[in-house]
């Protein structure tokens, strides 16, 4: 419901915008700004790895992240032996944290 | 009213979609690592559909595991993607044909 | 009434739900849309007085109509399509920003009774809606298709996921306190005075989520995504008059939301600071304001960051303390000593 | 929370695999390229201990971790023993064709033993939850080892298919578990086993099992499920086709005898046929195929297309005579491609790979004692006697024959002609031909030993079976009790 | 006369495996740079293997027809096989005639094996004794592996130091030898599950229906026809021969034939006895056929190891005549031919093979006279040609000879057609001894022969003298086999039909 309302919040300034402002396109006003330049090259270019390896990241991260959120709702129930499991489990995902600092995948200079 | 059946349709249309991808798109790698993950979508679709239906909180946590690897196996198989192109400079299905008998 | 009743049938309970809950809607949306537009004329004046000057003083008394002069003027701009676009993406990208930093509301409380939707999973669902607006800035900056907006979404967005994880591990700190997801049992677990707001024993996490929220809005001084000098405007360079409009708005309710969050979280929401108080809404207002106050306040001391120190404060400064943070509190609870977290 | 048991001694040899692995891959950091022998040491040290711990912690009883979600009986541990056995190998023959192609690196271990920690998940798994996180374990390592050579385009071509191929197949086996989850409430295999039992069979339980078995056919890479086969054995580094056509099999193997056997047998008559179909079909499409090939990679690859069709042809007669006999072709099969490759890698030498048939001419003239490992490999793939090959193949065709599968036995033995031409071939090439190049071996001394115990080894066996024979047997029916 | 001591000790096994670890031996300590070392090495392996096979015969009971010299130990208990070995009157004559041929094989490649001597003696000491596993096994996988494993080893020989089409040829032998020794396999795998064994004794004693025992008997049939080999699986052999060294030709034909032959006596007959009996008259035909149409295909050759190899086919043809007959005498005489025939195609072999070595052609039409610069080798020749055309006083009479009187007896016609083989077996060994050894020296190859030396001497003399002296004496095989054949014969007279009716 409310998400309707939002995406209605976001479509609802654009579409009057739309209504109301003047509509006068021209060929090089339409054209990608590049510093007054002609476009040279599709800008869908290759692009660093490192974007695509900051996403992998995120992506193992953000789920474990996942799993620590359950695991961080009853932490105060399960005693020691689920302190431990996710102990373990935090073990093994610092030591691929670790390798993948080591191997320099996370310097961006 | 929504029924057990009608998440299992929707489930199996989803996992057809999915097959259906794979096998018939030529075009472009990328497609088919989307319908992989459509195709695990379709599976915790099911697996959500019947653990609510049996009351039965196993299926759910399967998910949770499911959608871990489909995670893991969706950041393998675009760094396989990303090799792949590095050395072939394509993504097309259809070039990929060294490997022929 | 009675004549609507009539009208609608048996469907009138539903009807009368629907509007009810679209009546409430409007009560949250429609005031953070001012407080959105005030926001830029605060910044404004804030950064004018840091800077000694007056800031906006010439549209209504103070200033007080600038925020509305722009928005008029934006509204009355082209919105310029590039030719070499993707029409339909570039009109989802502003709305896929904007919308879940508005939808994000429904299960915010504003007090222990005053919330849209009481639900169990609160902070999940705000996890969820705040990282839609990832894609929003990607599908920008692919459908502009221009060099500088598809490498200013590519920076957002990897800067916005990098501190999105230690902004999450953060919350897990926060949870492991509370014991829920609701935000408002979130905000219940930390009555009886400030020294029981979560923000004392989970100081680190606290620190780091308020970092990590002004990276995540790419604000000031995290805000190379935008950085003029190098790539213009980010992602937004090819927007243009509401479309543009659209992103300021995003980036602004961003603000409020991350602020608001915080302020539940970490600083006992609605809670007063000392139990003999009463707690009321306005206790949580004042809270926000000054973590908004502390935004615009950074913009105005701090240099911008390089790109490469962005990554590695989130990478390698911030994941370790939270990571860390998290273990000693986890351990902590196994001793004697749990009873500081609850 | 409360029947969390902790029984954490029945995994041990799992958690001293996790902890080393993770150690290796963290110490390859810190230390100099030339100092990479002490990783490969201390890989095989990890196997040695995880078997010592494995034959330590052996009872004979059934032991269960975690719910019932861990089992440890005999047959796990004797498949965990055969796959260290059988890594402990790969390790050896392949640190050579590593060290000449710049592939000698940390992860190359790490990402084998995480592999093998997956393979022993998937051995022990007790339920479906835990056998899938096995598997998709040991898949995700396989495929990032095919592409291990990133400037190889065929390695990561391969890779691509493997990959594409191989979550198709999860996402079947899934789709499968998912049915047979709805229809039976639960995800513990003997859970399954007991509601089936219970309940009238409905079209979505048989539906999940075609789906199940589907998957299963593509881990194995039966007919029609064998597309990927063919091309990743050709295309990936061959330590790594290694690799893949070895150990994995028996662990798809053990999953094939934890959720068809131990889950699903009340539904034995429904994946019999579906099995003997695919067993018929293997072997014939397997054979066939494997006449024309001119690669030897890609031969081998369809001959083990072949052979997995006379694996499910044991467990298609879905009794532990069966069962056992379809061990023991795998684990006799494992053994020999594993020398197979061996010799193939053991040929290769940098900036050259053995890879086509031709290849291994005068073999015979070049090194007259690793032609004949070589012939004895071959032989024993082929099934002719005195090699252990030999007895595979009888076992299976006697199950079968004791199963009254009467003509697919038949057609199996007409095909297993076809089989021992291709493989005649290559003997034919290595001793009746001249040399193409007489270019000296430069493999090390331990990798020869070691190659030349490990073939002698396939006739010894030939000549006393019992040990092996028993071993699969008895194992299997101690789990299936 | 039997001494405790001696029959104490394991001969059978020693049979087997004297010269398998031989073979090994030449393998590991010889090679092409010792090559001498290499030979005498393989002659004394062979020799000794040679030796051990004698107390079979001197210490054989002619009239105990049953098993003898049994050895009986678990093999493999999984499957209920055993590491059973023995010998009755029809395998021990067949043992030592194995062993014999092998030392004649190691003298015949004497000088003539250049390349690969340790792999080429070592190929041909283990196949000995794989082959006198097939002879002795009473169990039926541990013969399966004899039996199998035995192409490995000749699938070499022929492959690596034969003719120029070598390799199409041996890989057919292999192949046909193998597609029927696999449905062999699945009537034993049959038998197991009928029986829960491998014995054969239990076997014979296994009563089976009618169809079952068909399709036992097809699948036995398949195995030993191949081998034997019958009209019209022969095709192999004749490739497989005129390719192979002169070793293996005259392993094949002495020994490897005889494996096909002696397993009918051993497997399909006595096992599916009923089907044996419903099969006899088709037997007979193929048999005929492989007599007189083969002996007709002989005629005209022109390679003269294709001429023998045919010549085989058709002496064969005798024994698979005798068998079905159900004789005593047929089958005696039957016996007596595959052990004549495996003296007499064994020189025949090695004296083409003693041509081939000096002048590289097997074919008739290159030589001529050649008598004139060989005499001694000629003479030598002659009489070989004699016998294997069956003259009077050699061995090569007697079992055919004997083989055509039961045959009369069985039925004229049958007698008629195998008694033309004495003609057409005469007309094409004579004819080629004409062509070949006769007339004048008509090339200059044939011009610069020089005869025998010594070791070429020894063989064909050896060969010569067992020749003649079976020929005279043919009891010393027959009354060794007697007692075996007429409890053969006793047991094929019973049905093994399950008894049903009343």
């Amino acid at each position: 419901m409310f998400t309707l309302v939002g995406l209605g919040v976001g479509l609802g300034p654009l579409i009057v915008g739309k209504l109301v402002s003047p509509h006068r396109p021209d060929a090089e006003k339409n054209s990608p700004y590049e510093c007054g330049f002609e476009a040279f090259e599709d800008a869908r270019m290759k692009f660093d790895v490192r974007y695509y390896l900051v996403a992998i990241l995120f992506i193992l991260f953000d789920l474990e992240i996942a799993f620590l959120f359950p695991w961080a709702i009853v932490i105060q129930e399960i005693g020691a032996a689920g302190f431990w499991a996710m102990m373990v489990f935090l073990f093994v995902l610092v030591v691929g944290f670790i390798f993948e600092w080591m191997k320099g995948a996370l310097e961006w200079d | 009213m929504v029924g057990l059946s009608h998440y299992l349709i929707l489930g199996a249309l989803m996992f057809a979609i999915s097959v259906i991808g794979i096998f018939l798109n030529r075009k472009n790698v990328i497609i088919l690592l989307m319908a992989i993950e459509l195709m695990l979508l379709a599976v915790n679709l099911n697996f959500i559909a019947f653990s609510h239906y049996l009351n039965d909180i196993a299926g759910q946590v399967f998910v949770f595991f499911i959608l871990t690897v489909a995670a893991a196996e969706s950041a393998i198989g675009l760094a396989i993607l990303v090799v792949l192109f590095r050395n072939l400079h394509t993504i097309n299905v259809d070039d990929l044909d060294q490997l022929k008998g | 009434m009675q004549f609507f009743a009539e009208l609608f049938g048996s469907y009138w309970p539903d009807v009368q739900l629907v509007s009810w809950t679209l009546v409430k809607i409007v009560a949250i949306v429609l005031p953070l849309m001012v407080c959105v537009a005030y926001l830029t004329y605060f910044e404004r004046k804030v950064i004018g007085f840091m800077q000694v000057r007056i800031g906006p003083n010439r549209v209504g008394p103070l200033g007080l109509l600038q925020p509305v002069a722009d928005a008029l003027k934006l509204l009355f701009k082209e919105i310029i399509l590039p030719t070499a676009s993707n029409k339909v993406l570039f009109f989802i990208g502003p709305i896929l920003t904007i919308a879940p930093a508005f939808a994000a509301w429904a299960v915010i409380p504003f007090d222990a009774t005053l919330v849209l939707a009481n639900i169990d999973a609160g902070l999940l669902y705000i996890l969820a809606m705040t990282s839609v607006a990832v894609y929003g800035v990607i599908i920008a900056g692919w459908a502009s298709n221009s060099k500088y907006a598809f490498l200013g979404s590519l920076r957002s967005a990897a800067q916005i996921v990098s501190y999105e994880i230690a902004m999450g591990f953060t919350l897990v700190g926060v949870l492991m306190c509370a014991n829920s997801l609701n935000l408002g049992k979130i905000v219940m677990g930390q009555e009886g005075g400030f020294w029981h707001w979560y923000f004392i024993p989970l100081f680190p996490l606290f620190i780091v989520y308020f970092i990590s929220a002004v990276a995540e809005t790419n604000r000031a001084p995290f805000d190379v995504a935008e950085g003029e000098s190098e790539i213009v405007a980010g992602f937004h360079v090819e927007y243009s008059g509401m479309a543009f409009a659209v992103f300021f708005l995003a980036e602004y309710a961003n603000m409020i939301l991350v602020s608001m969050l915080a302020a539940l979280m970490f600083l006992g929401g609605w809670l007063s600071p000392l139990p003999f108080l009463p707690d009321s809404i306005l206790w949580l207002f004042a809270k926000v304001a000054f973590l908004l106050f502390m935004f615009l306040w950074f913009r105005a001391t701090f240099p911008r960051y390089r790109y490469d120190q962005i990554m590695r404060l989130g990478w390698k400064v911030f994941i370790p303390i939270t990571l860390v943070w998290i273990v000693v509190v986890a351990a902590m609870m196994q001793t004697q000593w749990a009873y500081l977290f609850h | 929370m409360d029947n969390m048991q902790f029984d954490l001694l029945a995994l041990l040899p799992e958690l001293v695999l996790l902890g080393m692995a993770m150690f290796i891959l963290l110490l390859d950091l810190f230390i100099l390229p030339q100092n990479r022998s002490i990783i490969y040491g201390l890989s095989q040290f990890t196997l040695f201990a995880a078997a010592f711990f494995t034959v330590k912690t052996q009872t004979p009883a059934v032991g269960f971790a975690f719910s019932h979600m861990f089992i440890d009986d005999t047959l796990s541990d004797v498949i965990k023993m055969m796959m260290y056995l059988g890594t402990s190998l790969i390790f050896v023959y392949s640190r050579k064709y590593l060290q000449d192609r710049n592939l000698y690196r940390g992860e190359f271990y790490a990402m084998v033993l995480f592999g093998l920690l997956g393979m022993m998940i998937m051995v022990s798994g007790h339920n479906l939850l835990t056998i899938y996180i096995g598997l998709e374990l040991l898949s995700l390592c396989l495929y990032s080892l095919v592409a291990f050579d990133r400037d190889n385009p065929r390695a990561s071509e391969a890779a691509m298919k493997y990959f594409v191929l191989g979550a198709l197949a999860s996402g079947m086996l899934l789709y499968g578990m998912s049915m047979i989850y709805g229809m039976t409430g639960s995800l513990d295999v003997s859970d399954i086993a007991n509601s089936i039992l219970q309940q009238e069979k409905s079209p979505i339980l048989i539906l999940g099992l075609v789906f199940l078995v589907s998957g299963i056919a593509f881990k194995f890479g039966a007919v029609p499920f064998q597309m990927w086969v063919p091309d990743v054995y050709q295309g990936s580094p061959t330590p790594m086709t290694l690799l893949i056509g070895s150990v994995p099999k028996l662990a798809a193997f053990a999953m094939t005898v934890r959720l068809l056997v131990q889950g699903l047998h009340p539904l034995a008559q429904d994946w019999q046929d579906m099995l003997m179909l695919m067993a018929v079909l293997s072997i014939v499409i397997g054979n066939f195929s494997a006449i024309v090939q001119t690669n030897l990679k890609r031969m081998l690859a369809y001959s083990t297309i072949s052979h997995v069709g006379f694996i499910m042809f044991g467990m298609m007669s879905a009794n532990a005579n069966g069962f056992a006999s379809s061990f023991f072709y795998i684990s006799t099969y494992v053994l020999t491609s594993i020398a197979g490759f061996g010799i193939i890698l053991l040929l290769s030498r940098q900036g050259f790979e053995a890879e086509q048939i031709d290849d291994l001419k005068g073999l015979n003239q070049r090194h007259p004692w690793f032609a004949f490992m070589m012939l004895i490999i071959m032989f024993s793939m082929a099934g002719i006697p005195p090699t252990i090959g030999f007895y595979a193949k009888f076992t299976v065709l006697q199950a079968a024959w004791q199963a009254g599968f009467t003509w697919q036995v038949v057609l199996a033995v007409l095909m297993a002609v076809i089989g021992a031409f291709y493989y005649l071939n290559i003997v034919r090439k290595m001793y009746f031909d001249a040399p193409a190049d007489n270019s000296p071996l430069t493999a090390p001394v331990d990798m020869r030993f070691v190659l030349s115990v490990h073939s002698l080894a396939l006739l010894g066996l030939g000549l006393f079976p019992e040990i092996l024979l028993s071993v699969c047997g008895r194992s299997l029916l101690m789990s299936l009790q | 006369m039997m001494q405790a001591d001696l029959t104490s000790i394991s001969w059978l096994s020693l049979a087997v495996w004297l010269p398998v670890f031989s073979g090994v031996l030449v393998l590991l300590l010889g090679g092409d740079h010792k090559a001498s070392l290499t030979r005498w090495l393989a002659l004394a392996g062979s020799l000794a293997s040679f030796l051990v096979t004698i107390p079979l015969y001197t210490l054989f009971d002619v009239q105990d027809g049953f098993f003898q010299f049994e050895e009986l130990l678990p093999w493999v208990p999984a499957f209920n096989m055993h590491y059973h070995l023995g010998i009755d009157g029809f395998s021990m004559p067949l043992v030592l005639l194995t062993s014999f041929t092998t030392v004649i094989v190691v003298l015949a490649g004497w000088e003539v094996i250049t390349k690969h001597i340790a792999q080429y003696m070592a190929a041909f000491l283990i196949m000995s004794g794989i082959m006198i596993g097939v002879f002795t096994a009473l169990d039926a996988i541990l013969y399966y592996v004899f039996w199998e494993a035995m192409l490995i080893p000749m699938f070499l020989v022929i492959g690596i130091w034969g003719g120029p089409n070598r390799v199409y040829a041996t890989v057919k032998f292999f192949l046909y030898t193998l597609l029927g020794s696999l449905l062999m396999l699945v009537a034993f795998i049959h038998l197991y599950h009928q029986t829960g064994s491998f014995e054969l004794a239990d076997y014979y004693l296994l009563p089976l229906s009618m169809q079952a025992q068909i399709y036992i008997f097809i699948a036995f049939f398949m195995a030993f026809a191949v081998k034997i080999p019958m009209w019209p699986v022969h095709t192999w052999l004749p490739d497989a021969h005129v390719e192979a060294p002169t070793g293996g030709s005259v392993v094949l034909a002495a020994i490897a034939l005889k494996l096909g032959g002696y397993s009918f006596l051993r497997f399909a007959m006595p096992i599916a006895p009923d089907a044996s009996h419903y099969f006899s008259t088709a037997m007979i035909v193929l048999s005929l056929i492989a007599v007189v149409y083969i002996a007709l295909v002989a005629l005209v050759q022109t390679d003269m190891k294709k001429l023998i190899a045919y010549s085989s086919i058709s002496h064969m043809g005798f024994v698979t005549l005798g068998f079905f007959m159900f004789g005593q005498l047929a089958l005696e005489g039957a016996m007596v031919q595959m052990i004549s025939h495996g003296f007499i195609s064994s020189a025949m072999f090695l004296s083409v093979g003693v041509l081939y070595d000096r002048v590289h052609s097997r074919e008739i039409s290159a030589y001529g006279g050649v008598a004139n610069k060989m005499p001694v080798f000629a003479g030598f020749a002659v009489l070989f040609a004699m016998a294997n055309s069956g003259l009077p006083g050699t061995s090569g009479f007697v079992g055919e000879f004997m083989v055509i009187l039961a045959a009369v007896k069985f039925n004229f016609w049958v007698g008629f057609a195998a008694a033309t083989t004495l003609i057409f077996g005469a007309a094409y060994t004579l004819w080629m001894t004409k062509r070949v050894f006769f007339g004048d020296v008509n090339n200059h190859h044939v011009a610069e022969l020089t005869d025998l030396n010594k070791r070429e001497f020894l063989i064909l003399g050896v060969l010569a003298i067992l020749v003649i002296g079976f020929g005279l004496y043919p009891q010393a095989i027959t009354e060794v086999m007697q007692a075996t054949s007429s409890e053969f014969l006793k047991h094929m007279a019973i049905s093994k039909l399950p008894v049903t009716g009343y």
